[in-house]
């Protein structure tokens, strides 16, 4: 479905990302793990167009897309939950959801589907007019998550969702995750939380100050000793 | 800066032309007029030129825009001066900038003209004394000031007048001010005052004011821009009465502005009229039409017109181009017969000439009387 | 002690300029036209100096100074004028009342921030301005005459003080102390840094140079009208801050210097002169946003072994 | 009857500062761009609906329509030239760019045309109405209905249509709006199309009833809408709205009262008190930072 | 025994019709650790925020060391000896490292401005002691090797660190950290639970944290409080907490953490 060959990203002169590839097949949730830094969210920025790769492509549903806007590309089905959350704090929690929805145009799905995050976030709907700016750290991701699900994607990019969450939230979050992508959408999850993200995930990759270095099925990445030292707090 | 061809005495050109400096406000808050001056200034020397120029020199002139600013007309005063060498200088259109300049001229000893700068204290300074080497073509504020308030008393008998003027404009507040000792020299009151500030477009709370004190004259001082609006309202919120401005009050774009109907009842004085079959006169009228794409002249054009005129007689008379010898013969100067009257300079440098009181009928400046100055 | 070497160095450099200047003057080497460009091009420092002070530095949104630089120039003209006194009483006299002004200014409007600040300072300024014409004692709108005082020594020696102590106070803790507002405010002050009264003490220094600047500047004028201390004039100002790179002293002294030449020499060209300039201004904003120098100071591109490193 | 013609005349002055501070608002709403360009933007219409009425013989509402439609590009080429590349610079750099494209457009106007004023030709009748003694000008009535008119309809477009609700998103996250699929440039156009259309319109609506028009006339009334936007809390349209009238009807007391000549001071003296008072505005949200 | 150093009595704020925190009792002893968490929203960083005078409280009272300092400026909170982070970084991005140490370091210098203006010796003698005590503190947080690099080029763990030592060189009693492992793994929490035992022993501080990370709070903390809809739901050992039933249901979830 996602096929990224070589990538090299650049801020400025200083490189972020040095040859990256990697590929996501249809259905799966592949997660990327690895220190602050190491150029996790560069990589999920350049997949959604914020950033263009110097050289190297992205090949998605057999199509490039390394040279396309931000904006096209979410009409491919392709949607970016960015770090940070990133909610629109000056619109209402409504008005963010449907701005969600903003590239499509039928009615009656976006009432639909906009009934269905309710569903999944009862605490979104308990704000639904609250200003979205007011809302706790929580109440944010989850608005962002529901957000980028009103535009039907076909592959949802996850920027450490669970960042700054309570512990009953980040399960709630997880749940939500493994539900989405049982509904039919394929997600790319970027996490620090590497415990939860490879007990989620089918396969995984590890980066490293701009390089992969890792790369291989989660339940196994999840029993290697490399990992487990860097990442799952030296158990 | 020194060397480049500076000579004795620092009055210098070359051989074969004058040069003379205009410093004005060509861009910035007031460049209407200082652009209006600098018109009727490059007709005059065109026609001179044509003419054979000044015993054969042409006159070259050299302009610095003062961008509107004091500090600006300073320097570029300072430029004409130095860097330019000019024998005289055409000064600032506007009063404050004029006096921003008059201690070089008397510094470097190069003559000062200034056009339409009517604050007395430009030719003479505040302890009385006579600024030697300014000069002006145009009224000072008290003269037209009075001449408006005698009109008003004797020949429209107005008893209770008001008086609406613009606050910003030193113009016209010794034009206010003058007009308002003499009209209660003459035994009328003034029952309202309000003012105004150039740039304005609003003038209607400021009429509705006037209106509730009844006046039965009212006495605009100001310049066409704002005065042109002013009738318009004034009419419009049904004042009838007369009213009456001066020379800032000359110009096409009045009658344009008010339109003639509202302008009916009104009366300015003025150096001259362009209407006035006098032959000078419309020679100059057609000339400036022909120069300026059928625009017909305002007062500002044909001050900026007779300063030229003026200048080149001194420097004629004077038969050099000393600042000296030039300053002398601007002082002399008698008798002198241009577009905006015949004047002699008085001994602070002002001219004396003689009024004009006109009046406005649908839309026309009709000749009303003429008023010599006392 | 190096520092202090350092600052011995710019004394020095100081001294020479303005013994060579006035040579050249006295000597008639520079004419008065060009002395006059030489004074006024110290106004206009010591008036971004006073500005980057409270804008660069401390980071409030001001546009008014032309507002205290007309209580400066007002004041001492009433010293001179009409009370008789000496320029230097003039001088200082124009300073503190303009520090008053800004103490007045700056107190309401602390509690605003941003572009809400920014209209509420430019309105204070017109205010001033307005008060001005209103005022018959110092001419009204018909201006002021003022009597040439100004000297090359005056102008010079008032704008390397202004230099000195903006750049010693922003090179010490109360300077940090406006940084840390400038950067970030409820940070600065929760880490016990009194934000109000730094912002205060920011106003009052810009202020009271702006005043000093008003009153070397009337003095150079002969005369002096309300006008010449519009928004406009505020807006100049702080072009040479911003155009010099917001933070940058040195940047702001270059700027002033620049636009004090660039304006000069368009004079020659009246029609265009207002067009090249603001294409000029346009291009170097689209071109280099941060200003000329960005928030570095001059010093810092001669020095090529250190990096990173802020102090002098 | 004199109070009631002084309110008469404050709300006829205050509705063209509120047509012209809805332009302004809408555009520091979206982008924080104090634009000063504005006020030039407004004089440009003006003159496109003088030569439209004077030189090409059209009738109102085509001249209204022309202005309009040359001011919208005008504010669009304005704001990709100038103003694009700025937008991740500081918000000091885009002021001074503002006022550099202010100053470009009055001095490229004063050397095309000169600095003298247009007068506008008489286009639609002007009648007197007498309401209570107080003379109403149907002109003044036009241009309340209109600069209401139209701020019911941005009301309407921010707040209830998609490019509305985009707009409003890209204020304040312009990256994430990307994400949403929103197209940033064109969006922020839009809105300077809208704004610069409104100015367009304000200018030709001054220029019917006050008839004199110049290359520098923008200057006032821009900073006046400026503060009236403020005065309301900018970025909010009705607050723009309100904000004008408000200080219409002031200027109009404070000069009635007799203190014409510190009308400007009463002005902004009533802005920072208002602002001291209520540092967002009158209409603005005072959104406290949340930390 | 030890001293009551905070004192928070029926603590509230309500914004607008939302009561983001009410009725609040809180009692902080001299020399503990204590964590304060709860779910996203439950008014934990608005309580950091009454507590450090960033927001005005609407009711009830904060006595810290027998004064009363709710409604007080935060500056003036802060010189009473209560400092803190924040939960979004927020440094001097452009001051240096060091620099950003200096101005928390601010109110404990006493040369004043015009010392500064014409550098008179208390200038220079108060600006080597500002410099001196600032270097001493970056250098426990290990970040003296960046004392000229400007805040912002700082990694963020590092960058986590510096508002840590920020926070410190304030001289405070009280030491209030929101969420300070936010964004970190586990091996870099850790690091960071070593350090702030050791702050604390090294200063004699009394420390109340926010935190997520329930192996950091669990670990560290002696005591916690929880908080759920702007309300105590329990206060407790590390223990009683895991254990509290309304804790499991409002915030820790059914599988605690081991
Ligand atoms: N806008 C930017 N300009 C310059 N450098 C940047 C920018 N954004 C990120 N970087 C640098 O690029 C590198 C990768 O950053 P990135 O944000 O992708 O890391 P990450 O893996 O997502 O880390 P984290 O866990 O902190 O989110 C870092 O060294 C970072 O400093
Ligand atoms: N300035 C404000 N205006 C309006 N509401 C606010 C404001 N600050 C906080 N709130 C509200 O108060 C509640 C508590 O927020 P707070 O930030 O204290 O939560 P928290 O416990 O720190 O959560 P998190 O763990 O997500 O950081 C939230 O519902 C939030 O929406
Ligand atoms: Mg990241
Ligand atoms: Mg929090």
């Amino acid at each position: 479905m996602l096929q990224v060959n070589g990538i090299n990203v650049f801020y400025g002169n200083i490189q972020a990302l040095h040859d990256v590839s990697i590929h996501v097949e249809e259905g799966e949730i592949v997660t990327l793990i690895g220190a602050n830094g190491a150029g996790k969210s560069t990589l999920l920025k350049t997949l959604s167009g914020l950033l263009k790769p110097k050289t190297g492509e992205i090949m998605y549903l057999g199509k490039p897309i390394h040279g396309k806007a931000a904006q096209t590309i979410v009409k491919d089905g392709m949607s970016h939950v960015p770090e940070g959350r990133r909610v629109f704090a000056n619109l209402t929690v409504e008005e963010n959801l449907e701005l969600g929805a903003y590239i499509r145009s039928d009615k009656a799905g976006i009432a639909k589907d906009m009934a269905h995050v309710y569903e999944l976030f009862p605490r979104l709907l308990e704000r639904k007019k609250q200003l979205s700016g007011t809302l706790s750290g929580g109440e944010q991701q989850m608005l962002a998550m529901g957000r980028a699900l009103m535009a039907k994607p076909k592959i949802l990019l996850m920027d450490e969702p669970s960042m700054g969450l309570a512990p009953l939230m980040v399960k709630a979050i997880f749940d939500i995750i493994k539900m989405v992508n049982a509904e039919g959408t394929t997600v790319l999850l970027v996490e620090q939380n590497a415990h939860m993200a490879l007990s989620v995930a089918s396969r995984a990759y590890v980066l490293e100050t701009g390089r992969i270095v890792l790369s291989g099925d989660a339940q196994q990445l999840k029993e290697s000793d490399e990992v487990r030292a860097a990442y799952l707090g030296g158990l | 800066a020194c060397g480049d061809g500076k000579e004795e005495g620092g009055s210098s050109s070359d051989a074969d032309t004058i040069k003379i400096g205009a410093n004005l406000e060509l861009s910035g808050n007031v460049a209407i007029y200082g652009s209006s001056v600098l018109d009727g200034a490059e007709l005059a020397i065109e026609e001179i030129n044509a003419n054979g120029g000044i015993d054969g020199k042409q006159i070259e002139l050299v302009q610095a825009d003062n961008k509107s600013e004091n500090a600006e007309a300073t320097s570029a005063a300072l430029k004409l001066i130095e860097q330019d060498n000019v024998v005289a200088m055409i000064g600032p259109a506007t009063s404050g900038n004029t006096a921003a300049t008059v201690e070089l001229a008397a510094e470097n000893k190069v003559p000062l003209i200034t056009a339409s700068g009517t604050a007395p204290n430009i030719t003479v300074n505040d302890k009385g004394e006579v600024n030697e080497y300014a000069f002006r073509t145009c009224f000072i504020d008290p003269f037209q000031g009075t001449v408006a308030a005698n009109f008003a008393s004797n020949e429209l008998s107005a008893k209770n007048v008001a008086i609406f003027g613009d606050n910003a404009s030193d113009y016209a507040k010794g034009l206010a001010s003058a007009f308002k000792e003499q009209i209660q020299a003459n035994g009328g009151t003034v029952v309202g005052e309000e003012s105004y500030v150039a740039k304005d477009t609003d003038f209607r709370t400021q009429l509705t004011n006037l209106k509730s004190k009844n006046p039965d004259f009212i006495f605009i001082p100001g310049y066409y821009e704002e005065v042109g609006l002013i009738v318009k309202q004034a009419r419009e919120l049904g004042i009838t009465v007369p009213l009456m401005g001066a020379d800032g009050w000359d110009s096409p774009t009045l009658v344009e502005l008010a339109g003639g109907d509202a302008l009916n009842n009104t009366f300015i004085t003025n150096h001259y009229s362009s209407e006035d079959p006098d032959d000078t006169i419309q020679k100059f009228v057609q000339a400036f039409k022909d120069a300026n794409g059928d625009t017909a002249p305002n007062a500002f054009n044909a001050l900026g017109y007779d300063t030229v005129y003026y200048l080149a007689d001194a420097i004629d008379r004077a038969d050099s181009l000393d600042g000296e010898a030039i300053k002398n013969a601007l002082a002399e100067t008698k008798d002198l017969s241009l577009v905006t009257g015949t004047f002699s300079i008085d001994e602070n440098h002002n001219p004396v000439k003689s009024a004009t009181v006109l009046e406005f009928v649908n839309g026309a400046q009709v000749f009303n009387s003429k008023v010599d100055p006392q | 002690m190096k520092k202090s070497k350092v600052f011995w160095a710019y004394v020095a450099i100081a001294i020479i300029v303005y013994a060579v200047v006035q040579f050249s003057m006295s000597s008639g080497m520079i004419g008065s036209y060009y002395s006059n460009m030489l004074i006024i091009m110290c106004v206009n420092i010591i008036l971004a100096v006073s500005l980057h002070l409270i804008i660069g530095i401390t980071g409030q949104f001001s546009i008014g100074h032309a507002g205290f630089m007309a209580v400066g120039a007002y004041i001492s003209a009433i010293v001179t004028m009409k009370l008789d006194l000496p320029f230097i009483v003039a001088i200082v006299a124009a300073g503190v009342v303009a520090l008053f002004a800004g103490l007045l200014i700056g107190i309401p409007t602390l509690r605003l921030r941003g572009d809400y600040l920014a209209i509420a300072t430019l309105g204070f300024a017109e205010i001033i301005r307005i008060v001005i014409v209103n005022i018959d004692y110092v001419g009204g709108a018909a201006g002021m005459t003022v009597s040439r005082q100004t000297t090359w020594t005056y102008a010079f020696f008032a704008m390397v003080i202004t230099i000195i102590v903006i750049a010693n106070y922003t090179k010490s803790r109360h300077g940090r102390a406006c940084i840390a507002i400038r950067e970030d405010e409820i940070a600065a002050d929760a880490m016990g840094i009194n934000t109000t009264y730094y912002k205060v003490v920011a106003f009052a220094i810009g202020a009271f140079f702006a005043g000093v600047a008003g009153a070397i500047f009337s003095h150079q004028l002969f005369f002096i009208q309300p006008t010449s201390f519009g928004f406009l004039k505020s807006f100049d100002i702080l072009i040479y801050v911003v155009l010099g790179g917001l933070g940058s002293l040195s940047g702001s002294v270059l700027a002033a210097v620049l636009l004090t030449i660039v304006s000069t020499y368009l004079a020659e060209f009246p029609e265009t002169r207002m067009i090249i300039y603001s294409l000029v201004l346009i291009l170097v904003m689209l071109y280099r946003p941060t200003g000329l120098l960005g928030t570095k100071e001059i010093t810092q591109f001669f020095k090529f072994g250190k990096k990173g490193g802020k102090n002098v | 009857m004199e109070w009631l013609q002084q309110l008469v005349n404050g709300i006829s002055i205050g509705s063209i500062y509120a047509l012209i501070a809805l332009g302004y608002t809408m555009v520091y709403g979206i982008i924080k761009l104090i634009n000063f360009a504005h006020g030039d933007v407004f004089m440009i219409g003006a003159f496109i609906g003088f030569w439209a009425i004077s030189r090409w013989d059209m009738g109102f509402i085509p001249a209204l329509l022309l202005a309009m439609v040359i001011c919208a590009v005008l504010g669009v080429i304005i704001e990709r030239v100038a103003y694009k590349r700025l937008r991740n610079s500081t918000r000091i750099a885009a002021l001074i760019t503002a006022i550099g494209v202010s100053l470009l457009i009055e001095n490229l106007m004063i050397f095309f045309r000169g600095a003298q004023s247009a007068v506008y030709p008489p286009t639609i009748e002007n009648k007197t109405i007498d309401v209570f003694g107080a003379q109403i000008n149907s002109l003044s009535l036009l241009i309340l209905a209109v600069s209401i008119g139209l701020m019911i309809l941005l009301q309407f477009i921010v707040h209830k249509t998609k490019i509305g609700k985009a707009m409003r998103a890209v204020s304040h996250d312009a990256e994430a709006a990307k994400l949403m699929g929103i197209n940033v440039d064109n969006t922020i156009s839009a809105t300077f199309a809208i704004g610069s259309a409104l100015a367009g319109a304000a200018g030709v609506i001054f220029g019917l009833y006050y008839t004199r028009i110049d290359p520098l006339m923008g200057i006032v009334p821009g900073i006046k809408a400026f503060i009236a936007a403020v005065l309301g809390g900018i970025g909010s349209i009705p607050g723009a709205m309100v904000g004008g009238m408000l200080l219409g009807v002031v200027e109009t007391f404070v000069s009635a009262m007799g203190f014409s000549s510190w009308r400007d001071a009463a002005a902004f003296l009533i802005l920072i008190i208002i602002l001291i008072f209520k540092p967002s505005g009158l209409f603005g949200k005072n959104t406290r930072e949340k930390v | 025994m030890t001293n009551l150093l905070l004192n928070v009595e029926q603590l509230g704020i309500q914004f607008g019709g939302l009561k983001a925190v009410q009725n609040v009792d809180m009692q902080l002893f001299e020399g503990e650790l204590i964590g304060l968490i709860g779910p996203n929203g439950a008014g934990k960083t608005t309580t950091f925020n009454m507590l450090t005078g960033v927001y005005a409280p609407t009711t009830g009272s904060i006595t810290f060391q027998n004064e009363k300092i709710s409604g007080l400026d935060p500056y003036k909170v802060t010189q009473k000896g209560i400092s803190r982070t924040f939960q979004n970084i927020r440094l001097f991005k452009e001051l240096t490292v060091l620099e950003n140490v200096e101005v928390a370091n601010h109110s404990l210098a006493t040369h004043g401005i015009i010392a500064s203006i014409l550098r008179l010796p208390s200038f220079f003698k108060g600006e080597q002691k500002m410099e001196d005590e600032s270097l001493a503190f970056l250098k426990i947080f290990g970040l003296d090797t960046y004392k000229d690099e400007f805040a912002k080029n700082l990694p963020y763990g590092m960058q986590r660190r510096l508002e840590i030592a920020r926070a410190l060189a304030a001289n405070p009693r009280l030491l209030l950290l929101d969420e300070p492992a936010a964004g970190m793994n586990p091996q870099e929490t850790h690091e960071l639970m070593e350090l702030i035992a050791f702050i604390r022993k090294e200063f004699n501080l009394t420390i109340l944290l926010i935190e997520h990370d329930m192996n950091l709070v669990m670990g560290i903390c002696e005591r916690i409080y929880v908080l759920d809809h702007g309300q105590l739901i329990a206060d407790g050992t590390p223990e009683e907490i895991r254990s509290n039933p309304k804790v499991i249901e409002a915030y820790l979830g059914e599988e605690v953490v081991e």
